[in-house]
């Protein structure tokens, strides 16, 4: 189980990604959006971190330049001790195969001309894995992502959503990792469909013993599948808790809206149901805010002046549940 | 938006070369300071001489030819054939002319006189001639003219006209204003530089350095000439107007019928024919044999044809060890069918050639002179007889060691009747076993390869020549001339070599005669060259246009004396 | 926008200079030069050597290349040996004439693409549509001079001569020889005579690939969500289709402004030489082969700058036609 | 609410929408029949590929024909007038003013390069003869209506300046301009981030009250049916498989495949709990499955699901159900 | 719509029985048009027919060819190959046609069963393919030499007669000879010319996409340096200079031809890399040769095949012209260029000489374009409906 007392496997301080925008009098871009601006978390060995928050948070920006599919612009990410940022050619190869990634849309990520046995098997060529027989490995690989053999001669465009994104998985476990960051993995798919990729990936972590980083604007999924939970709100963790505190007392206001704003598969009582409706939207990354990015649409009857102009700090209690909100409701101490 | 875009187009349309009507103003200076001038001086002769009251005068001719009238009316470097002809009937004038037998007949020059001795001649200018700016032509510009074209600093590409003349400040004097004396070495036709080279205006060219001629406005933008037509606009590529000249002398024929003469230009002969059909064009210069029977074939046309003054020939490298024997350029000769080429290529428009001494020359007397006719028997004999023989059965001869009787014939690109001849050559000769292979090279190219004294790159080339009236195959085959740029064949032979420096200085034409025939005599047996043919020239004329003479002096002869059919205008 | 033009304007000078210089140099590596143009018997080495020093290319060529490109930048660009006039004072000549054509023939060829497309697009897989795109192919099939003399053929010689036909078309030149005799209302109408058959035989070839690209463009413009929209409005499909599709189709099509320039203007070699329109293309064509060094540089120059503008322009029009794109 | 008593605004009948494809022939619609009556919400609710957006293009006659054909039999009446086969000309005079629609994706649906005013103003002009001032005075006045703030300003712009929560309430204005009765809304907060999800479908509720038109939600989302829906239509491969009150949907689903979609939600109660998820896939709407469509994927198949099934009356009016099991899973109450 | 159609389509053969192979056995393709499959049918009879032909009709050519040149050689090889593909294709169809294979279904054959839908595309490439049969038989097929010279003063510019189907030229040559091995220049000059720029274009597109940064911006403001030139111009003065061989002209035309397809493949290489099967594989270690060169280029190649068809058809045009110009391939070598422009001179006393290369011309450039443009819709599904 998860032992939070050892280092964890992952942890991130401070990453930034910024994404240049448009080009000056002498091609240096002017403009930045700050997708991920200043993100601290840590993901421990066998646990399921939840990412979420609303498109353009930064969600997936975060889950890539942890990966080092993006540069990161700054900040520290390191894994198992690896300093994840330093590492060169041979050893990111290495680190690749520890740490994999499922993308969110079945359509774009299979290379639409090989089939699956040939997308499989290059894998195993590349990382000189599956010895003779790259061919019973990569049945294999299918078989525990519950597809069929005879599927191995089939191609992308044969398959449902819902099988392409098994294949996605059978893909990133070819590897045999033990990290996997999982980018909207079922959002693309219908809701009977989502149900069997969230069982298969709850399956194959007890099986394997892998760690996730899921990452999804679903809320009632993320608290699902999550032991931990952390939202995002323009490029930032606004909370980070354990998925039962989050969603039972939320800290932050927008974690708050968010969680009040999902519509309920539940009619009855839905008059009387209490909903904070935001006003307004999301503001441009390229030029937040001055302090607490939410400020300005922030509905906290306390929202004063600070708020505006002082960034609050992820803070909170020492168990874990922080949140940056200069009004927190708990008397909390403030940990730097 | 579009509305904007497509109102900008048509003002586009509409606004250039709007200018129209008379004389173009060039905006530079020299132009603009001659034109007005031209105008006046054309107003007022208009004024003296009203036309005269004949249904003959009037309207527009329209000429239509491939090329441009390559650096216009500057006689002092150009070469071009349609250029110079303009030159000299049309918008200049030459000291004097040719009859339609090639005697010299009196032009801007009323007569002459050559000193005894044969080292001067004395031309008496005529006093009713005024360049169209109205100043009057006197023997300053003749003595000018000779200057510029005899110094080396002008690069007057036919300057080889004037090598047995005195150069420099010797060469010429001016005895009066109408009286000029030019000095020279005595020597054959020496008068034919004089029907040549045009005379150009002093007051206007004389302080203009001579290097610098090539690049001055005279020539293209705004001549001033002395003919019977003055220069009225000139759009580049396009065409060349020119009005009749109200002051041209009554005793030459006064000013001439048409108003307005245009020269056309057009590159592609499908369209040239096309708007000689639809009678856009009253004259399309030199069509080619497969275009005239359409022209023939059009009662509103006629197709005129008349012999010329090229010829077309295949040259060969003697210095080549395949063609090195006489013998065997002779076989090459025989085994060519050139009576069936004239007839198959030029449709039976031209005849064929033995030397390259044309119809109009005096000394043309084919029927005096040994042919090498069409004869595959003999010419393997004589392959046989110089050692050539086909001794490995691939149907192609070698020699004693070896050596393959197989050779490269070039021509230019572009020129289809060349290609045809390579083609066919390369046929018929392969039945004598000789290995002939067309090679193409673009015309610069080609030239470079052959004039080149070291590189002399080919084996045979075929290429052709318009001869002046003045046959002078020096260049070709003197030995003394080896290095230079023309002496392709690499020729040397004593006997050709004493005949030629004969007729160069043999000025009575009876005893002229007779070299000339030696000589060619020498010459068929040594076959530096095969020749294949002179080509007759084709124009073809709308009969709306009367009076029109063509012959080997050239297309423009007397074109100040034709008249458009007064019905049809 | 004006700042970025400007910008756009800078970044194109290296790509012009770098079409000259290779032009420049194809040029001079080449055997021969202009000086063989004036073959005369009797022309000695002398005439030859001082020809080519009245000419200035008694230098090497690398001296010849900087002195050019020096005098290029400060606008000059020499004089054309062949024309023996100032290359500007030659270009003056030329350029507008090819400018006319090839403008006259992109309005018609885009005014006849977009429409054709258009049509093909709202009938797609109909009997229209793979008609006319038979019919377009054809002609975009055909070598242009072909097309030239083919039109040359039957809409002048046989509409005259032998159909006899009211109207005919003449077959060279710019204006009629009587040109400046007529009315002014006669001169518009000689001046669009001469200009049907060489804008014909352009445009022709192009539409086809115009027409092609507005298909495809039409295609994937009605099938989006905002065509839905307009339709749900209950607009007529008239309305839908020239109010709602087009404007959104021709978006990409103004690319191929820029991208069709080059093709128009070579073109224009084989029409300009065809119809006798004395225009660059033949102008530079012919001063090739003459081997003319400073206008057949100036012509490079003058068609790669053409097509510089050209795209600046097109880029102008993507800023009209799409509002979302704001140059800075 | 009194709508039984109501007679059926729009009312369809046996509905049969076919694609015409080289693969052969797709029956996306295959037999639907239900009522929407004034002043109603019904929600038809269903995954991807059920049929349930070409059915409410077909009511508006949006679907390119060829390839898709309504095949002879269907109706669908507008108070009683037949519209199938009514012709181009009275379709047009309906669209965007008797009824109007709403998309799923508010940035492709706004033409992108004409102003969002003319684009409203299209409508009044068309179907309300206003002159220009007249129109853009309306338009002006509309999105003040729909919550854009400074409409005055917005009025000139683009739909590119402007945000997905933003485009979806001019698109709503549009709608709206002609004051429509029937309006139908196609998955109209899908593309959307919950929060501002939770704007419009609240505008949406309010704009009902105001102008009294019914509406016909298209959605995927059981959750946003739940929290705006009176009456439910779920569809499952080209037909109706149940209808109902929203309570009855939701509290007493009839037919299996409904079960399984609630089930295969995360349970609020209960987030860890393992989800139920639908095995398999939805089939291939070339080749339908003979007898009960769902009866491959459905748990409780048994003999005599082979045969077609009807839909089958449970108890109220309304209430119905495509499982010949139905009545007695009803009864039981088995919620499994 | 549907998720799963590309394994569902299934082919529907006519099970035939041993009539039907018997019938294959002496005409191939006649019972798959009696099955009404006419495309293929004829195809293979018209192979079949044809190539019999030729050894019924000129059994003393196709002997003497065997130890002739190598072009002899090849056109016999060709004859036995066709001869034998045919028969063979169509026994093994017959034969096989009730099995019904069900393995996957690339995308390649999703575009191949979308083309053969479009019967002006098919057509198009019966006609090349049969053009190029034909240019490789030519040595057995055409009547003359297209060298040979008949009686210069009886034989020239003859029309059409049974000697000379196709008339004679300005060297009683016969047109129709010329014609064929005109085909073999023709096609070989594209199709060569094609290949070297697709060859480059594709390397230097994909390379300057994936990397970006200053390789791509190098190789970029080059391409634009080329393509914004007018290219015939480019043309002229190269070949104009220097002299005018096929070698020469094919590489020109090759060599500049090139800069379109790497702007092509570019800007598919650039939408490619945003892919997140491209990102995957970064994700999985792969190496970026391996990323560009099996990832990149394959999916980047429908765009370039259009490209490349519509190219082979637009060189040939280009040949033509430089012909025009007098640059073409120069005589006697016939190409149909070369034949066109020399024939234009006398289109009114003997238009066949012109106007026969030309529609030769016109139909093949016709027939590449309509491949390219069924290619083109067969590749993009966004054209589809």
């Amino acid at each position: 189980m998860i032992d939070r007392s050892l280092p964890p496997l992952l942890s991130v301080r401070g990453l930034e990604k910024h994404f240049p925008l448009g080009q000056g009098m002498l091609g240096r871009a002017v403009r930045h959006v700050k997708a991920v601006d200043g993100v601290d978390f840590a993901i421990w060995r066998g646990e399921t971190l939840g990412l979420v928050g609303e498109s353009g948070c930064g969600k997936s920006t975060t889950g890539r330049a942890v990966l080092r599919l993006l540069e990161p612009t700054a900040g520290e990410v390191h894994y198992d001790g690896m300093d994840v940022r330093a590492l060169d050619r041979e050893s990111l190869r290495a680190f690749r195969r520890r740490a994999q990634f499922v993308f969110q849309d079945p359509f774009g990520s299979l290379n639409p001309r090989l089939s699956v046995g040939a997308m499989l098997e290059e894998v195993l060529e590349v990382h000189g894995l599956g010895g003779a027989n790259r061919r019973d490995r990569a049945v294999e690989l299918l078989e525990l992502v519950g597809l069929r053999p005879e599927h191995i001669d089939r191609y992308p465009h044969e398959f449902s959503g819902g099988q392409r994104q098994r294949l996605g998985v059978a893909r990133a476990l070819s590897v045999e990792p033990e990290f996997l960051v999982l980018d909207e993995p079922v959002s693309a798919l219908d809701v009977s469909v989502q149900a069997q990729v969230v069982n298969l990936l709850e399956d194959l972590q007890a099986e394997l013993g892998l760690t996730y980083l899921f990452i999804a604007h679903d809320l009632a999924l993320v608290e699902h599948v999550s032991d931990r939970v952390a939202v995002m709100y323009l490029g930032r963790i606004v909370e980070i808790a354990d998925a039962a505190n989050l969603y039972r007392e939320p800290r932050h206001p927008y974690t708050r809206a968010l969680l009040s704003a999902v519509p309920r598969p539940d009619p009855v009582g839905r008059e009387q149901r209490e909903r904070i409706v935001l006003q307004g939207d999301v503001p441009s990354a390229v030029d937040p805010p001055m302090g607490c990015p939410f400020h300005p649409r922030c509905p906290h009857p306390a929202k004063d002046d600070v708020c505006g102009s002082v960034r609050p700090l992820l803070e909170g209690d020492p168990g874990g549940h922080l949140a940056a909100c200069h009004y927190q409701p708990s008397g909390v101490e403030t940990s730097t | 938006m579009r509305k904007v875009l497509i109102l900008g187009v048509a003002s586009l349309t509409a606004g250039c070369g709007g200018e129209g009507g008379q004389r173009t103003a060039s905006n530079d200076p020299f132009c603009q300071a001659v034109l007005p001038a031209v105008e006046a001086f054309m107003a007022e002769s208009r004024a003296r001489n009203p036309t005269p009251d004949d249904p003959r005068y009037g309207g527009t001719l329209v000429i239509g030819s491939i090329g441009e009238l390559a650096d216009g009316m500057n006689a002092a470097i150009s070469t071009d054939y349609s250029t110079t002809q303009h030159q000299q009937f049309v918008n200049l004038m030459t000291l004097i002319d040719y009859d339609p037998e090639g005697n010299a007949r009196p032009y801007l020059a009323e007569s002459w006189d050559v000193a005894p001795d044969g080292t001067e001649i004395t031309f008496h200018l005529r006093r009713d001639v005024f360049w169209h700016d109205g100043e009057q032509t006197d023997a300053y510009d003749v003595a000018f003219t000779y200057e510029t074209v005899t110094d080396p600093l002008t690069a007057y590409p036919n300057a080889a006209f004037w090598d047995n003349y005195v150069k420099g400040p010797n060469g010429v004097a001016v005895v009066d204003d109408f009286t000029v004396v030019i000095r020279l070495e005595p020597h054959a036709e020496f008068l034919d530089p004089f029907r040549s080279a045009a005379i150009l205006p002093e007051h206007l060219l004389g302080d203009v350095p001579r290097d610098q001629l090539r690049v001055h406005p005279y020539g293209t933008q705004c001549p001033v000439g002395n003919g019977p037509f003055v220069f009225a606009e000139h759009r580049p590529q396009d065409r060349w107007l020119f009005e009749a000249n109200p002051a041209f002398p009554d005793a030459l024929g006064g000013r001439p019928f048409v108003d307005r003469y245009v020269y056309r230009i057009i590159p592609e002969q499908t369209t040239l024919l096309t708007e000689l059909l639809t009678e856009n064009i009253d004259v399309y210069i030199s069509p080619g044999p497969d275009q005239a029977q359409t022209i023939i074939d059009n009662p509103n046309l006629e197709l005129r044809s008349y012999p010329f003054r090229n010829y077309i020939l295949v040259g060969w490298n003697s210095r080549r060890p395949q063609l090195a024997d006489a013998r065997v350029r002779r076989a090459i000769t025989m085994g060519t069918n050139r009576a069936e080429i004239v007839e198959a290529i030029l449709r039976g428009y031209g005849t064929v050639a033995h030397t390259g001494v044309p119809a109009f020359h005096f000394a043309h007397s084919p029927e005096a002179l040994p042919r090498l006719r069409y004869d595959p028997e003999r010419a393997r004999a004589l392959l046989d007889e110089a050692g050539w023989r086909d001794r490995d059965g691939d149907g192609v001869r070698e020699s004693a060691d070896g050596t393959r009787l197989s050779f490269s014939i070039k021509y230019n690109t572009g020129n289809q009747q060349r290609q045809d001849i390579a083609e066919i050559m390369q046929s018929q000769l392969a039945a004598i076993g000789v290995e002939a292979q067309p090679q193409v090279v673009e015309w610069a190219t080609l030239l470079q390869q052959i004039n080149t004294p070291e590189l002399r790159d080919f084996d045979g080339v075929i290429i052709g020549w318009v001869a002046e009236f003045k046959v002078d195959d020096t260049d070709l085959f003197h030995s003394e001339r080896i290095d230079q740029p023309y002496a392709w064949s690499g020729t040397q032979n004593p006997e050709i070599d004493r005949l030629l420096d004969a007729i160069s200085i043999t000025v009575d034409r009876s005893e002229a005669t007779n070299l000339w025939l030696e000589y060619q005599r020498v010459l068929i047996e040594e076959q530096p060259y095969t020749y294949f043919y002179f080509p007759d020239r084709l124009d073809g004329v709308n009969r709306r246009v009367v009076d029109v003479v063509m012959d080997a002096r050239g297309e423009w002869v007397n074109i100040k004396d034709w008249y458009l059919d007064p019905s049809s205008r | 926008m004006t700042k970025y033009l400007a910008r756009r304007l800078l970044g194109a000078i290296p790509l012009v200079i770098g079409i000259a210089t290779i032009v420049f140099f194809a040029v001079n590596l080449a055997p021969g030069d202009p000086t063989l143009r004036f073959l005369a018997p009797g022309m000695n080495q002398e005439v030859i050597e001082q020809m080519r020093a009245n000419f200035g290319l008694d230098q090497p060529m690398h001296i010849r290349y900087v002195k050019w490109l020096g005098a290029m930048l400060t606008g000059d660009f020499g004089y054309s040996f062949s024309h023996s006039r100032p290359v500007l004072a030659v270009l003056r000549d030329f350029v507008p004439n090819t400018l006319v054509l090839s403008a006259v023939a992109l309005v018609v060829a885009f005014v006849l693409g977009v429409l054709l497309g258009t049509i093909q697009a709202v009938r797609q897989y109909s009997k229209v549509d793979s008609g006319l795109s038979v019919v377009l192919l054809f002609f975009y099939s055909m070598p242009s001079f072909w097309l030239a003399l083919m039109l040359i053929l039957t809409l002048s010689l046989f509409a005259r001569n032998v159909w006899e036909l009211p109207i005919w078309f003449p077959a060279s030149g710019m204006v009629s020889t009587d040109y400046e005799f007529l009315s002014f209302g006669a001169q518009l109408r000689d001046r669009f005579m001469h200009l049907v058959l060489p804008t014909l035989s352009l445009a022709l070839v192009l539409t086809a690939g115009i027409a092609r690209y507005m298909r495809g463009s039409m295609l994937e413009v009605i099938r989006q969500d905002y065509i839905r929209t307009a339709h749900a409005k209950g607009l007529s499909e008239r309305v839908v289709v020239f109010k709602h599709a087009l404007r959104n189709a021709l978006i990409p099509i103004i690319t191929l402004v820029g991208l069709y320039i080059p093709v128009l203007f070579s073109g224009t070699v084989f029409i300009e030489y065809v119809f006798a329109w004395p225009g660059m293309g033949r102008t530079i064509y012919e001063a090739i082969l003459t081997r003319d060094y400073p206008l057949v540089m100036a012509g490079s120059f003058f068609f790669a700058a053409m097509v510089v503008v050209a795209n600046l322009i097109a880029d102008v029009l993507y800023a009209i036609v799409d509002p979302r794109i704001r140059y800075e | 609410m009194s709508a039984e008593s109501a007679p059926a605004l729009l009312s369809v009948r046996d509905l049969r929408t076919w694609f015409f494809t080289d693969q052969g022939v797709a029956k996306a619609v295959d037999g639907v029949s239900f009522d929407v009556r004034a002043g109603e919400t019904l929600g038809i609710v269903g995954e991807s590929g059920c049929g349930k957006t070409v059915t409410s293009l077909s009511v508006l006659g949006l679907l390119p024909q060829p390839p898709a054909r309504v095949m002879e039999g269907s109706s669908v009446r507008l108070r009683g007038e037949e519209l199938i086969g009514s012709g181009e000309r009275r379709m047009r005079a309906l669209r965007g003013n008797e009824i109007s629609m709403i998309f799923q994706e508010p940035m492709s649906s706004l033409n992108p390069v004409y102003k969002i005013g003319g684009q409203i103003a299209e409508s009044l002009r068309l179907h309300r003869g206003m002159d220009r001032k007249a129109a853009r005075a309306e338009a002006v006045r509309l999105l003040a209506e729909v919550g854009l703030s400074e409409p005055e300003r917005r009025v000139d712009e683009y739909p590119h300046q402007l945000s997905g929560g933003m485009r979806q309430r001019v698109m709503i204005a549009m709608a709206l301009s002609c004051e429509p009765s029937l309006l139908i809304a196609d998955e109209p907060t899908t593309a959307l981030d919950v929060t501002v999800q939770a704007q419009i479908l609240e505008l949406l509720a309010e704009l009902r009250g105001k102008f009294g038109m019914a509406v016909l939600l298209i959605t995927h989302d059981l959750g946003v049916v739940a929290e705006v829906c009176d009456r439910v239509v779920v569809m499952y491969a080209g037909q109706i498989v149940e209808t109902g009150t929203v309570y009855d949907i939701f509290g007493e689903p009839a037919h299996p495949y409904t079960r399984g979609l609630l089930d295969s939600l995360p349970s609020v109660e209960d987030p860890g709990k393992r989800l139920d998820s639908i095995p398999g896939t939805v089939p291939n709407p070339i080749d339908w499955p003979t007898g009960c469509r769902f009866r491959a994927r459905c748990p409780l198949a048994t003999e005599g699901c082979e045969l077609p099934q009807d839909l089958v009356e449970l108890g109220e009016e309304g209430r119905t159900a495509r499982c010949w099991r139905a009545p007695s899973l009803v009864a039981t109450g088995a919620a499994t | 719509m549907s998720s799963d159609v590309g394994s569902l389509v299934v082919e529907h053969h006519q099970g035939t029985s041993r009539g039907g192979r018997l019938l294959s056995a002496i005409l191939p393709g006649l019972p798959q048009l009696l099955a009404g499959r006419w495309g293929v049918g004829s195809a293979a009879l018209l192979t079949w027919v044809g190539l019999l032909w030729i050894v019924v009709a000129r059994p003393s050519r196709v002997a003497s060819a065997l130890g002739g040149a190598w072009d002899e050689q090849l056109a016999v090889g060709t004859l036995v190959v066709g001869l034998s593909t045919a028969w063979l294709w169509s026994w093994r169809d017959v034969a096989a046609a009730h099995e019904v294979k069900r393995v996957g279904v690339s995308v390649w054959e999703l575009a191949v069963r979308a083309f053969s839908k479009n019967r002006t595309a098919v057509a198009g490439l019966l006609v090349i393919v049969g053009l190029y049969v034909i240019a490789l038989l030519t040595p057995l097929v055409a009547p003359y030499d297209p060298a040979f010279q008949g009686d210069l003063l009886r034989e020239r510019y003859v029309s059409a007669s049974a000697a000379h189907p196709l008339g004679t030229d300005q060297f009683a040559r016969d047109v129709l000879s010329r014609l064929l091995y005109g085909a073999r220049i023709s096609l070989l000059i594209g199709f060569v010319a094609v290949s070297i720029s697709v060859t480059i274009g594709t390397l230097l597109g994909a390379i300057a996409g994936f990397l970006g940064g200053i390789v791509d911006g190098v190789i970029m403001r080059f391409v634009d340096m080329v393509i914004s030139f007018p290219r015939l111009v480019l043309l002229i003065t190269i070949i104009a200079l220097f002299e005018p061989s096929i070698f020469l002209i094919t590489a020109v035309l090759g060599l500049t031809l090139w800069p379109g397809t790497a702007r092509i493949v570019r800007g598919e290489v650039l939408s490619l890399r945003e892919r997140e099967f491209v990102q995957a594989a970064t994700a999985l270690g792969f190496s970026k040769t391996r990323i560009i060169l099996r990832h990149l280029i394959p999916n980047a190649l429908g765009p370039v095949i259009v490209a490349a068809t519509l190219g082979i058809g637009n060189t040939i045009v280009l040949e033509a012209g430089l012909s025009f110009l007098g640059l073409g391939v120069q005589p006697p070598t016939p190409s149909w260029g070369t034949m066109v422009a020399d024939g234009r001179n006398v289109l009114l006393n003997a238009w066949w000489l012109s106007t026969f290369p030309g529609l030769a011309i016109v139909f093949t450039v016709l027939s590449f374009n309509l491949v390219g443009d069924g290619l083109r819709d067969a590749l993009d599904p966004r054209l589809r409906s």
